[in-house]
């Protein structure tokens, strides 16, 4: 390979990346900077793979460019009012929307003083001799972690304890996001094109997710990047205006939220039990036990990200809005 | 063969530049969102060859999901939410 | 010392700057929760050039498992933030 | 033989899809740029699809690569037209 020519490919692709980025910042309005934003994402996710760390690049291309768009997308059609600066009319306000001159150049100045010390520091790093042993120590024990993927080792066998925290924020997160008020309404019916896409990207998509999932134990993949596509086949069904996006109701939901910390929780108080480390599985059941794990993580991080795209509990329609209704008509009695 | 890989790689590039440059430009947010579905086919593009420069095999899963979740973006971007309480 | 890992890390902090920035100066909320997510693109974008070993060379994992974690965590923090802000939007109109 | 028709085929692939994109930059306005893009996605990425299944030579990776362009091509028809009829919705000014 010609390096002087991969070179060239990389300058450029760094130097889309920058230009998205500050145009994405350099604007006020809303909307252009979502999707520039966007097209951020989709660069980045080239960078990953570039950077040889395809399970990021996955990641990155479902979530990043996928799902936080979708995001951002809706929140900057919803309100324009309130997330542009026009609509701070309350006087504490004005220093904010107006910047002065000095302090613009002033944050701006630490900002370049930030970059610099990192750059700095990293270059510093780099000229050091390398530390090889924690990824020496990963490639000796990737035989006994139940999985031959690298990267699902590190995050559901030597790193358990980070991954299981990672499922309680999320989680926590949701919670939030119900404290905060009801969903938003939901999306007219986006016509005949639109439903044509939908009767087969859906299945797809929750095709992949499956794929990614099995597949994750020896390749690319995993939970994280199959609960994000199980996630975008709720979103395209919410976006083609159904109320039914897939997820379950009541008690149900619940569990499903819960299911991630729950499943990873009970494993590792069971493995306490037999006598061996919280979370640390016997070699010979590893696999079987990540797999469980993945499993229930993925149904807990699909249901979180279609919350968080619907931004608040979902309008029940069954029994329980049946028995909601019953019991406002008797507080109004 | 590296060096067709390679030299088309940085014609995709420059293919989305060109996009880019609109993106930039405008005018109406639907030229924007437009050229951001090129960037997204270059990307496609780019990860297929990259798969084969870098023999990285699960580029292709990449470039799959990049181009099934290309849909959602222009959905949410043109999706009318029902006016019920904002 | 590589020149692609030179050439990445740079850019990763010129994108930290930049979202910092952002998320400092901007008066809207949203172009402010875009900000942060730049931002931390830029900390990913250093991470996985840490963890970049050259070409043909397996890079270090636990980065990456690191900012695949990050990848989720902070598409999670921004729904919040997004649900935040619309619960502020409608208290205002409220007072 | 094999390499120099998957070489003409990605080579083609490459010059529509930068033809596509010289379309959407040249182009006045939205509706014709909407049709460079299709040159650029159909054409181009089908190409240069074909060209890597002709270099693999696996059955399983040209199944992916299938895929991957059929995903793109519906993808991109599908919001090519949410994009267009957004736009008229907009000048009808509804």
């Amino acid at each position: 390979m010609n390096p002087a020519s991969l070179l060239v490919f990389d300058v450029l692709l760094l130097l889309s990346i920058v230009g998205l980025a500050w145009a994405s910042l350099a604007t006020t309005d809303v909307r252009r900077s979502v999707i520039l934003f966007i097209a951020f994402g989709l660069v980045l996710a080239v960078a990953w793979g570039r950077l040889l760390a395809p399970d990021v690049a996955l990641a990155e291309a479902a979530i990043g460019a996928g799902l936080s768009g979708a995001l951002l997308l809706a929140a900057a059609h919803r309100q324009p009012r309130l997330l542009t600066p026009e609509s701070t009319n309350a006087p504490r306000n004005h220093g904010a929307a107006g910047a002065g001159v000095v302090l613009r150049w002033a944050v701006t100045l630490l900002c370049t003083a930030l970059a610099g010390t990192l750059a700095w520091a990293l270059l510093h790093v780099f000229s050091s001799t390398p530390h090889d042993m924690l990824p020496g120590a990963i490639s000796a024990n990737l035989a006994a972690s139940g999985v031959s993927n690298p990267v699902t080792a590190v995050l559901l066998n030597f790193r358990a304890y980070d991954t299981l925290l990672e499922l309680a924020v999320l989680l926590t997160a949701v919670l939030g996001i119900f404290a905060l008020g009801q969903a938003t309404p939901g999306y007219q019916p986006a016509g005949p094109v639109f439903d044509g896409l939908v009767r087969w990207l859906v299945p797809v998509l929750i095709l992949t997710a499956g794929y990614l999932l099995w597949v994750g134990a020896h390749a690319p993949g995993g939970a994280f990047q199959a609960g994000a596509m199980l996630a975008a086949a709720g979103v395209v069904l919410r976006l083609a205006g159904r109320t039914d996006t897939g997820l379950p109701e009541g008690f149900v939901l619940r569990i499903v939220m819960a299911a991630g910390v729950g499943v990873f929780l009970l494993v590792g108080l069971a493995l306490l039990l037999l006598g061996r480390p919280f979370l640390g599985y016997p070699p010979a059941w590893a696999g079987a036990l990540i797999l469980l794990i993945e499993t229930a993580a993925m149904l807990s991080i699909a249901a979180t990200l279609l919350l968080a795209f619907l931004g608040g509990q979902p309008e029940s329609t069954g029994v329980k809005a049946a028995a909601d209704r019953q019991r406002e008509e008797i507080s109004r009695c | 063969m590296t060096e067709l890989f390679l030299l088309s790689a940085l014609g995709l590039m420059l293919g989305l530049f060109l996009g880019l440059l609109r993106v930039l430009l405008g005018p109406g947010v639907g030229d924007r969102m437009l050229a951001t579905q090129l960037i997204g086919t270059a990307g496609v593009g780019m990860l297929l060859l990259l798969n084969v420069l870098l023999d990285q095999p699960a580029l292709l899963d990449v470039a799959l999901i990049l181009a099934l979740l290309a849909a959602v973006a222009a959905a949410a971007f043109t999706g009318q939410q029902q006016t019920q309480h904002d | 010392m590589l020149t692609t890992q030179i050439l990445y890390a740079l850019t990763g902090c010129v994108i930290v700057a930049l979202g910092l920035r952002g998320a400092l100066l901007h008066a809207s909320l949203l172009q402010r929760i875009v900000a942060i997510n730049v931002m931390g693109a830029g900390v990913f974008l250093l991470l996985i050039t840490v963890a970049y070993r050259g070409p043909g060379l397996a890079p270090d994992p636990v980065p990456h498992a690191l900012v695949l974690t990050g990848i989720v965590v902070a598409v999670s923090a921004t729904a919040l933030a997004l649900a935040l802000a619309r619960r502020l939007h409608a208290e205002r109109d409220d007072g | 033989m094999i390499n120099i028709m998957s070489a003409i085929l990605i080579l083609a692939g490459v010059f529509f899809y930068l033809a596509g994109s010289i379309g959407l930059l040249r182009l006045p306005d939205l509706y014709s740029r909407l049709h460079a893009l299709t040159k650029a996605d159909n054409l181009g990425l089908g190409l240069l699809a074909a060209g890597l299944s002709l270099h693999s030579q696996d059955l399983f990776i040209m199944l992916k690569l299938l895929l991957v362009w059929l995903a793109v091509l519906a993808a991109s028809a599908t919001s090519a037209h949410l994009i267009a009829r957004q736009a008229r919705r907009q000048e009808t000014g509804s």
